[in-house]
């Protein structure tokens, strides 16, 4: 394992003083328990938290800022966060109309962030999101992963919050786009947890895993590597198989890199993507190409296709001002 | 219980997890994310810094202090269940006095309901769960028989492996293994091992002081 | 090699072709010769024209538009694009007021640049960047490489002759940055050039190469891994000696991915560097951490510090929309 | 010079080129950045692709074309450098008739001598002038002197072979392997070997046409 840290216990605490640094005019950091806040407190609005364990970045704290989150938690890499978190950062962020909270469905965030809601002493609700069409949702399962698309909820979340919408608003719209919103991803290698060591898993130079989790998780099956327009079109029927778009309806494309993966195939891969879904009869009306996601340093990506009404491409287009998404402003 | 024998358990269990840090790591590698072994390491380890704060005070103050501690040191998936598990013990310590083994029995089955309740869990479903129900039942019936402690104790063992080895040929339909369908199978929970292993722990460390 | 790719032929244009369908609010794409174009040609302004061998996305690409460039003119990976490609291009983007090339010092792309410049029918300038201190800049060599500061020129020079500056002007500001602006990289692992199908340089697993060239060219030195403030300290050194600020200079920090490098590892980064550069009494006023001029799918990161003036902080901060830096607009 | 015999010169270059491949690649990844194969393949591609275009053309036309179809396929620094070299003998051809070998040679020397302008290069630098100074140079002498035709070709064979090889120990102070200083010793320049190569199969056609 080569990366850049001084040591495993400190990498997280010292990357996240690095983003607060870096980002000093959009984000404050506080320690023990961790949580990220935006800078200057939003007042009468719901605030608008999310977090997960770390190594997905941006996601969660670039996404801090106007428009979209009003704090993060960040938990362990690949460990969600505790409730004296998520407790400390409601704490400091509400302003009298609640807290939302926006979790990925994985039983551990779920959990905690249960914990947590269950000790608030304000309103709040939360939204998990489950776009990964690589789970089959069967009823004796957990339900489907939270992936990209937690992206998109949190945009369009964290815009109708500015609005001054109260919870129940935020929480339905959040509900709608997770409802409306579909991913599946492939890695071409493992990630490498900092404190393991060494790769989750082993990968064959000439294979790939189609439907992988963000954090390493096996997907749906094991095969051999295969070029660029035959994965996406593996992805692309997987999602569209979900949300079954009928021809004419308006999707924003998203292309998630998972970490390693160069800009320059991302958009191949987009290339590739938004052939199938022109041939399908569907109107890409918005566009986002880049690492939203991450897992570490999995080199492999992810299709993200949300479907897009009025409401939604309006929080969407909205004015943004985060670290890692930002327009408008 | 006593906080002396609590304490103690805690270093002893402390060890055993360390121990078995590679195939923790393994197992939850196989079909999970592969931190289980960083989580439950990072939750010993601020018991332990807890331990001289720990030792003046009562049983169930102890057991709801090192709860509170697991809660925001784990995180994860176990950090919520291990967590709850210890603060319902701590509430059965507070409402009654757990002195026979009846009693304990009786806290354990209720931590282990706890559990049950927050992970919406149960049997069957490859998790530590099926480490910590049969567990539970071992106890709760022996207690009633009036079993010799040893026995108890080996019994105890003995449902916990047999538990968690009755996880390698299961489907998970909880946690983060359920997302693999089929390709679960033949691995064992990462949960439900390490809670065999801190069963095993405590109970060799129980067979100590029978004497 | 395990890529995102149809066949390594195809590669370029199906790439480009991803992005000016993502950006079409903002790119235009040509082909034969290849180049792009920003969408709404600007009047009476200096055009602004970058280009080189692709694999270092989003550069130059990705800053097209409002505030930054005019047109790009993407080479084949790591090649020089070629004259005919400029000739083009600049035909397109003139606005009346001359082009400005924005090259980064290599042979080859110095020389299709001069020979494009040699047949351009209209005023023209060339800005040679050569921010990369890894490189002694003895007499007897071509000169230092340019890198990751070539967005900092790009950017400031794009915001100048957004003002109308004529063409002596915006040659002047991109001098001055260049100058200002020393980087230095290094790498975890080798790239790996598609075309090559295998990596670029052997790189043992506890070894990083010290001063590594954006196309994987060797650097100072073959080192043993380190851990990150070590390594920092040693580009910091190298960087801080070449500009030789004093104590109180503004700068612009930039973390610099060279694309398989995790955000969460760059921040960690900055924090390090950052540090130290308060130690030298620095202020660091500006800040930008992430994949913003990258070697093909090569793990690894380089610093660049930029000292500030007035003039090079407003143009900075001066509004900016591209696919790849967009604030103010 | 012949059309005939640039065309056939053209076809038997680019065997050699490919045949080259995993040398050239290695050089070239060794001090550059690994592209120069697949850049002069490209090139040649191209120039094959004109075969059918350029064979009714006069001389000049044709080694005109094939430098902006060099300029516009190639890029890098090879690119410029070898379409400066094909323009400048297409303007030798245009204003004089190049027919004996003493023009051929002249011819020769004024296109490497705006290789040189070009690259702003010269002899010893680690580029391919070492490998064309050296045959450039040879050419004039031995045609002046009246040489025998192959044992001229077998000279230029052996000029362009030594200054290949003379690139070994040099360090470079033109074109992308000038970054590594010290470090590029021990390697032949990819550039000078790609020329050589060049050279040499022209040569080796052109013996076969002394019959
Ligand atoms: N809903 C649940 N109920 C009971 N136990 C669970 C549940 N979900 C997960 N677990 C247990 O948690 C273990 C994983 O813990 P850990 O690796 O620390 O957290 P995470 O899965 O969040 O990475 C599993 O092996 C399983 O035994
Ligand atoms: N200034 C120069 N003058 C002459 N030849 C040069 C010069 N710069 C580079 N070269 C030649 O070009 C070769 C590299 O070509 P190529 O790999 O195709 O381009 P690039 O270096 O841009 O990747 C070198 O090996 C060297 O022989
Ligand atoms: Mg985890
Ligand atoms: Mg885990
Ligand atoms: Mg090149
Ligand atoms: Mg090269």
């Amino acid at each position: 394992m080569k990366k850049f840290i001084n040591n495993v216990d400190d990498l997280l605490v010292e990357s996240l003083s690095g983003f607060a640094a870096a980002h000093a005019d959009l984000v404050e950091l506080h320690l023990e328990p961790h949580f990220i806040t935006r800078k200057n407190k939003a007042e009468n609005k719901v605030a608008i938290i999310s977090g997960g364990g770390s190594g997905h970045e941006p996601l969660h704290s670039g996404y801090i800022g106007y428009g979209m989150l009003d704090a993060a938690c960040p938990g362990y890499v690949f460990t969600s966060p505790s409730p004296d978190q998520m407790l400390a950062a409601a704490e400091a962020v509400h302003a009298g109309k609640g807290v939302l909270f926006i979790v990925k469905n994985y039983a551990g965030d779920v959990m905690n962030f249960e914990m947590a809601a269950e000790m608030l002493p304000f309103d709040n609700a939360t939204v998990l999101t489950s776009d990964d069409v690589a789970v089959e949702n069967s009823t004796y399962t957990t339900g489907r992963r939270g992936v990209a698309g937690t992206v998109i909820v949190e945009k369009a979340v964290g815009s109708l919050a500015e609005t001054g919408a109260d919870l129940a608003a935020c929480k339905a719209l959040g509900d709608k786009v997770n409802s409306r919103t579909a991913s599946m991803g492939v890695a071409l290698t493992s990630c490498t947890v900092p404190a393991a060591g060494r790769p989750t898993f082993d990968m064959g130079e000439l294979e790939l895993e189609m439907g992988v989790g963000i954090h390493g998780e096996p997907g749906r099956r094991r095969e051999s590597m295969r070029n660029a327009d035959a994965i996406v079109a593996d992805l692309v029927a997987a999602i569209l198989e979900d949300l079954k778009p009928a021809r004419g309806t308006e999707v924003l494309l998203l292309i998630n890199g998972f970490a390693a993966t160069p800009l320059m195939e991302l958009y191949l891969l987009y290339n590739s993507a938004a052939k199938l879904l022109q041939a399908q009869g569907l109107v890409i009306s918005r566009s986002l190409v880049g690492n939203y996601t991450t897992a570490l340093d999995m080199a492999g990506a992810s299709i993200t296709v949300c479907l897009l009404d009025d409401e939604i491409r309006q929080h969407w287009d909205s004015p943004v001002h985060t670290a890692a998404l930002r327009w408008q402003r | 219980m006593k906080t002396l024998f609590i304490l103690e358990a805690m270093t002893t269990v402390n060890q055993a997890i360390l121990s078995s840090e590679s195939e923790l790591e393994s197992l939850d590698r196989a079909i999970g994310d592969g931190d289980h072994f960083i989580n439950l390491k990072r939750g010993c380890a601020a018991l332990l810094a807890m331990h001289d704060e720990l030792s003046p005070l009562a049983p169930a103050e102890v057991l709801q202090r090192m709860g509170m501690k697991l809660l925001s040191t784990i995180g994860g998936a176990s950090g919520p269940l291990l967590a709850t598990f210890f603060m319902t013990l701590a509430k059965a310590e507070k409402t009654s006095d757990v002195s026979t083994l009846a009693d304990i029995a009786s806290a354990f089955q209720a931590s282990v309901d706890a559990v049950k309740q927050r992970g919406k869990a149960d049997r069957g479903e490859k998790t530590m769960l099926d480490t910590l129900i049969p567990v539970a039942e071992t106890f709760t019936q022996l207690t009633q028989q009036d079993t010799d402690r040893l026995l108890l104790l080996t019994a105890l063992q003995q449902a916990a492996e047999q538990g968690m080895q009755s996880t390698r040929e299961m489907i998970a339909t909880k946690g983060r293994a359920s997302f693999l369908g089929e390709r679960a199978i033949g691995h064992i929970d990462p949960g439900a091992r390490s809670s065999q292993i801190i069963i095993h722990t405590i109970c060799e460390l129980a067979k100590t002081k029978i004497a």
